[in-house]
């Protein structure tokens, strides 16, 4: 057989050289560790601002689980928002009939919007244009929010849900007035996540999601199953997408119609593609900028931010972001470099 | 039953107005620009503002409507948008949206955030009758208008010189280049025409949908959904796809108004599943 | 025995063209099996039939005896059915160590691993070490694919069709592109591919051909126009009427 | 990770033990948090709001029994959990007074419960749904709810001789509200509604709802859509002829908005409509109002959203005159139970027990005056009480 062919030689050296390439994106790299640093870091020195961090980090994991399939697979989606807001949805209605337990509600969420995922993922694999399969997706999360607009004697249709209550986080923490349970649990969360993420796109699994990305020919030719590979993933990105739903729930105690509309959906397509697609932390990097200008310009002209908004993100395009965001990576690299020598 | 039916084709054909000129960009320059309905804001604006405020009649201000977005969209072509045509798609919509954006405060900050009201003179105001049918006059007059764009534009990209240079630039800009054709002036001008047609829509829309600053995503989605049914090939089929949306919308709410508002995105899905290329798919 | 890879009656259509027209095919295990024609004579489509990218209009395909016509590209690759492409088709992010490790661990069944860490199975890294020494790419083995010069993208195009050690291989115009500094290489590492891998080579060069393969198809305007031995085509007159006449017109 | 569950231990009792939100002493000025859509599809809500409660605070000075009275207008573009995070964040950081604002239901309903928790007197100035002073003991407003309008429309319907009235809402919380009462009011008064027609909210043609009116051929159809869609609605009515044939237009006030009014032109003509504020009302407080509001908004005409937004203002300048300047939110509460005041809409009290406001509705007819358009009251009935309770 071939394999003896192959084995003539077993050259130890190129064998670790082999090993040390295909270990290196799993590598911790300082910037990311830094990252996790000052979100940590946030949550102590930043009492005051934990409501809002709070938002930002449910917008960055919902943005996230977007990169997954956008950055990761390389299809395209503008109905994001219909499992983000189912998962918002099924942890309102968990603490109202079920159990008031957030962790319980949380996996529910997350699994609902799974579900969901795999229901609707077929029809992503269409062999369609960027636009069709935009569209598509666009046109089932429409339809999630008519259905729940209608449904209102579940979801208390355009009124939001209401009598969400949600039981103090493991028995002992309450979700107090300032945020600071909430933000504690949301970053908790979403590091978790991030981490099982990185770990899932550092695989055999992910190395072959980058492939079909990068080229889908020769992936089937090499007998990779595309298709099944991109429900999986697809499913996972919309599980994350409703954890985060289910977070902004938890914590806002409320479930209002918004988490399905056109908007949520768009923006985390925004929040991502400004931050930058395919290194898993563009989304959480992308939510930052975003509402922090956001707060800021609001804060300062509440009628006309949206003007503002809208010139930053027509520099930062212009500019091009790659030049921007490359900056603190090659920082990063040089520094790299450097401790090797 | 025929006047449902003159109502929905007169609504699809304001859809296609407001959609061909993204049917442009999207389908021959490639450029996703979903500021296309901040244009069609643009020509809103221009008429209401000019009867109301300048007493002009309505007709005189649809060649306004047409010009003034023309102009910004050539404008704006020129300095910003001929930076992002390398540019991915992602990057594209990141870019327009801004455009969005800034286009609704500014026009908030101008205009104020109600709606924006228009009278329409009295011969398109009420109904007539034929054969029993009974007829809105402005919805006749819509679709005279909007068929003779129709041809007009099918003549003038299938007839003229104009249209033959812009496929040859799409085609292959390096080649068109080759030939002596200005690649840059070309995309220039259909852009402007794009946008001028998207003004067109919006002013002759205001009787319909109304006009406020949020009109550029208002009619986003809607502008979208003919392009992707229609496909990005031709104009035949986002029109096709402008009078299928149109009508089945309308009779839609009217023979089973519980479905009122799924209709539209269910019979998307299903075109889609049905022709992932759009009603008119490319040639290979 | 059964051939390693045979086709019946294979036809394939587009519009009112006949691109393939009932072409029946015999390639032997471990064969050395070369495939020639003028520009435009149907061979990439007749490839693209084989793999699966394009379905059949009739007849049959038999991979090792087994009835494939009905399967999917994925499913063939899967069979043991491995391809080269005419133009590279690559993974350009990718580094060459990353895209023959994807290409191993799919076929040993670990390319689905969510949670495993790349780069801990020591068998797929020896093959992987054994591929990169064996197509010469040990240099650039952990540079991104789109830095490599031509010649040894080209070598990692086959390097990738073989590290799914596939039963067929269909190599598509192998050294087409390749400079001439860089050619040697390439036929080197032809010349030792694995001898129980049976080789289909479609082919336009004919010196490459002529070394490498010991037995020559001909295909004209979509039809089998001749086959022999290399000796055999070489003296058949209607073939280099044919063939070899018009290939020096183009 | 054992660390980590210590300091956030820590922390969380620091941040409990302040959470108790000691009322402000007294020299100390006093927030007002207007939450408001200054963006987005129902900015101009947000803008008559802003606009008045700033008028009302330029008439009547920014000192209330020693305390100053501060503005502080955030956006939340009617997406409801931005509403809930800027109360949050003015509840703890700005340490604001009184809550106030909220443009649609949604957005009050989802701040209410963090209303009782902080004891924030909470001042709806829009938002119409009649279950929203329920959900919070801490909740006043002073706007009005579907209900009480609609109702009485009902009622003056069914009085006038009409038997058969056609309904037309948006579908959506209010639509739906108002079309359960005008339903249930107009059958007990005798009349039949035989056809419910419900408009989807992104609805950019009403053709074939108007086909459906048109069939039906009643006496009237009774319309509650969102303010804006309401003049596109009007212009379809009558470009169908449907004036014409005899069906007159019931509608809730909101369809003839004061705020753009004037550029509806004559097709708002034929639109009959019940509300509970016009800016024609024939009262001399009115008249300054109308004149002061237009001198410092030139080009804007107050509307309902104005005059709620203005009473607001009066409500928690009475209740902090009341207190003496104390903020204790159960105190301000107290305080504002049961005042009454004579409002630029006529009379108005807070009803003590829903702390729901209560006040005359009328019914106008709209009026060419000069070169501008007005709803003219007609008919008046006298401090009416949200029946929905």
């Amino acid at each position: 057989m071939t394999d003896t062919f192959l084995s003539a030689t077993p050259p130890a050296p190129i064998r670790q050289r082999a090993a040390r390439d295909l270990t290196r994106r799993a590598r911790w790299k300082p910037a990311e560790i830094l990252f996790w640093l000052c979100a940590a870091a946030s949550f102590f020195l930043l009492p005051d601002q934990h409501l809002l961090l709070s938002e930002i980090v449910i917008l960055g994991l919902f943005a996230l689980s977007l990169d997954l399939i956008i950055g990761y697979a390389g299809v395209v989606t503008l109905g994001h928002g219909a499992f983000f807001g189912l998962g918002a949805y099924v942890a309102g209605l968990t603490s109202i009939h079920l159990t008031a337990e957030p962790l319980t509600g949380l996996a529910l969420a997350a699994l609902a919007a799974a579900a969901l995922g795999l229901a609707t993922g077929p029809l992503l694999l269409l062999r369609a244009s960027d636009l069709t399969r935009l569209m598509v997706t666009l046109g089932v999360a429409m339809l999630l929010y008519e259905a729940a607009n209608k449904a209102s004697w579940l979801t208390g249709g355009a009124d939001g849900l209401q009598g969400v209550m949600i039981d103090p986080l493991l028995g002992r923490f309450e979700f107090d007035l300032f945020g600071t349970t909430a933000y504690g649990y949301c970053l908790i969360v979403t590091f978790v996540l991030t981490l099982i993420a990185r770990r899932i796109v550092t695989s055999p699994y992910g190395l072959s999601l980058r492939a079909i990305r990068d080229n889908a020919l020769r992936a089937r030719s090499m007998g990779i199953p595309v298709g099944p590979r991109l429900l999986a993933i697809y499913a996972f990105s919309a599980l994350i997408a409703g954890i985060a739903g289910a977070l902004l729930t938890q914590t806002t105690m409320f479930v209002s119609l918004d988490v399905l509309a056109f908007h949520r959906s768009a923006d985390v397509l925004l929040v991502l593609v400004l931050g930058g697609v395919g290194y898993l932390y563009g989304g959480l990097i992308g939510a930052v900028a975003f509402k922090l200008l956001q707060d800021w310009f609001s804060a300062l002209t509440p009628q006309y931010w949206m003007f503002w908004m809208g010139l930053v993100l027509l520099v930062v395009v212009l500019i091009g972001r790659d030049r921007i965001q490359t900056l603190p990576r090659t920082l990063m690299r040089r520094l790299h470099a450097e401790g090797r020598a | 039953m025929l006047t449902i039916l003159i109502d929905g084709i007169a609504y699809g054909m304001l859809l296609f107005v407001m959609a061909s000129g993204l049917a442009v960009t999207l389908g021959l320059m490639n450029f996703v620009n979903l500021a296309h309905g901040a244009f069609a804001m643009i020509g809103g604006y221009v008429t209401a503002l000019t009867m109301n405020r300048m007493g002009l009649p309505f007709l005189a201000t649809l060649p306004l409507a047409f010009l003034v977005p023309a102009l910004v969209g050539m404008l704006a072509e020129r300095t910003l948008y001929a930076r992002m045509y390398r540019r991915s798609h992602l990057e594209q919509v990141l870019f327009s949206i801004a455009l969005v954006f800034m286009a609704m405060a500014a026009a908030d900050w101008l205009l104020g955030s109600s709606q924006m009201l228009i009278t329409l003179p009295g011969w398109l105001q009420g109904r007539f009758e034929i054969a029993g049918i009974a007829i809105g006059r402005y919805r006749a007059f819509l679709i005279l208008v909007c068929a003779a764009l129709v041809i007009g534009l099918q003549l003038l990209l299938s007839r003229t010189r104009f249209g033959a240079r812009l496929r040859a630039a799409v085609d292959d800009q390096r080649a068109a280049r080759g030939l002596g054709i200005n690649v840059g002036g070309i995309f220039a001008l259909t852009f402007a025409t794009g946008s001028g047609l998207a003004g067109l829509g919006g002013a002759l829309g205001i009787e319909i949908m109304g006009l406020d600053p949020t009109f550029p995503l208002k009619i986003l989605v809607y502008v979208l959904i003919v392009v992707t049914i229609g496909g990005t090939a031709t104009l035949t089929g986002p029109f096709l796809a402008a009078l299928i949306i149109g009508t089945a919308d309308v009779a839609g709410k009217y023979y089973i108004p519980e479905l009122g508002a799924f209709l539209i995105y269910l019979l998307m899905i299903v075109l889609l599943i049905l022709r992932p290329q759009g009603l008119i798919a490319p040639a290979r | 025995m059964s051939a390693a890879l045979q086709t019946i009656n294979l036809e394939k259509r587009f519009g009112g063209l006949v691109a393939t027209n009932k072409v029946s095919l015999v390639l032997e295990h471990g064969a050395r099996h070369a495939l020639i024609g003028p520009n435009g004579a149907g061979k990439t489509t007749f490839v693209n039939l084989l793999t699966g990218v394009l379905p059949t209009d009739g007849g049959r395909i038999l991979l090792d005896g087994e009835d494939v016509t009905a399967r999917s590209q994925i499913q063939r690759a899967r069979l043991g059915l491995g391809r080269t492409f005419q133009i590279n088709q690559l993974f350009a992010a990718m580094t060459p160590v990353e895209s023959i490790g994807l290409a191993v661990s799919e076929r040993m069944g670990g390319g689905g691993d969510i949670w495993r860490r790349l780069g801990s199975r020591r068998d797929i890294l020896s093959e992987i070490a054994e591929l990169v020494e064996r197509f010469r790419l040990t240099d650039v083995m952990d540079q991104p694919t789109r830095a490599l010069p031509y010649g040894k993208q080209r070598l990692l195009e086959i390097a990738l069709a073989l590290a799914g050690n596939p039963r067929v291989l269909l190599l598509d115009e192998p050294a087409a592109g390749v400079p001439e500094a860089e050619r040697g290489e390439l036929l080197e590492t032809l010349a030792e591919l694995p001898r129980d891998v049976s080789i289909l080579l479609i082919e336009h060069d004919m010196d490459l051909v002529f070394s490498f393969a010991e037995r020559i198809t001909v295909l004209v305007n979509g039809t089998h126009f001749a086959e022999g031995s290399v000796a055999e085509i070489m003296a058949d007159a209607r073939v280099q009427e044919v063939y070899l006449g018009s290939d020096e017109h183009a | 990770m054992q660390r980590r569950n210590l300091l956030l231990g820590a922390v969380l009792a620091a941040s409990t033990a302040l959470a108790g939100l000691p009322a402000l002493a007294e020299g100390t000025p006093f927030k007002v948090g207007l939450i408001l859509p200054m963006t987005g599809p129902f900015a101009s809500t947000g803008r008559q709001i802003e606009a008045a409660a700033r008028l009302y605070v330029a008439e009547h000075g920014d000192e209330v029994a020693g305390r100053k009275i501060e503005l502080i207008v955030k956006d939340d573009a009617s997406v409801a959990d931005s509403t809930k995070r800027l109360a949050q964040e003015l509840i703890v950081r700005d340490k604001v007074g009184a809550l106030a604002g909220f443009g649609l239901t949604p957005l009050a309903m989802a701040t209410a419960p963090l209303s009782t928790r902080a004891k924030m007197p909470t001042v709806v100035m829009a938002a119409a749904t009649s279950s929203v002073t329920e959900s919070s003991p801490y909740v006043v407003r002073t706007s009005y709810t579907t209900p009480q309008v609609t109702s009485k429309i009902a009622e003056w319907a069914a009085k006038e001789g009409m038997k058969r009235v056609v309904t037309v809402v948006s579908d959506y919380g209010p639509g739906i509200d108002a079309e359960k009462t005008f339903v249930a009011t107009f059958g007990a008064a005798g009349g039949e509604v035989p056809e419910t027609l419900r408009l989807p909210l992104q609805n950019p043609d009403f053709s074939p709802f108007l086909q459906k009116v048109a069939d039906a051929k009643p006496d009237a159809v009774f319309v509650f859509v969102p303010s804006g869609v309401g003049a596109q609605f009007m212009k379809q009515f009558v470009e169908r002829g449907l004036d014409k044939s005899g069906i007159k237009l019931l509608a809730d006030g909101g369809i003839t908005d004061d705020d753009i009014l004037n550029g509806m032109g004559d097709p708002a003509l034929a639109a009959i409509t019940g509300f509970h504020y016009s800016a024609a009302h024939d009262s001399p407080a009115n008249k300054a109002f109308v004149e002061a509001f237009q001198k410092a908004n030139p080009g804007m005409r107050p509307n309902f959203m104005a005059v709620g937004g203005y009473d607001g203002m009066h409500a928690i300048y009475a209740a902090l005159e009341k207190t003496g300047g104390d903020s204790d939110g159960d105190k301000v509460i107290a305080a504002m139970k049961g005042l009454s005041w004579e409002s630029p809409r006529g009379p108005v009290s807070i009803d003590p027990e829903t702390r729901d406001i209560v006040q005359n509705v009328y019914l106008r007819r709209v009026e060419r005056q000069g070169d501008q358009l007005w709803n003219v009251e007609f008919e008046t009935f006298e401090a009416v009480k949200d029946p929905g309770k």
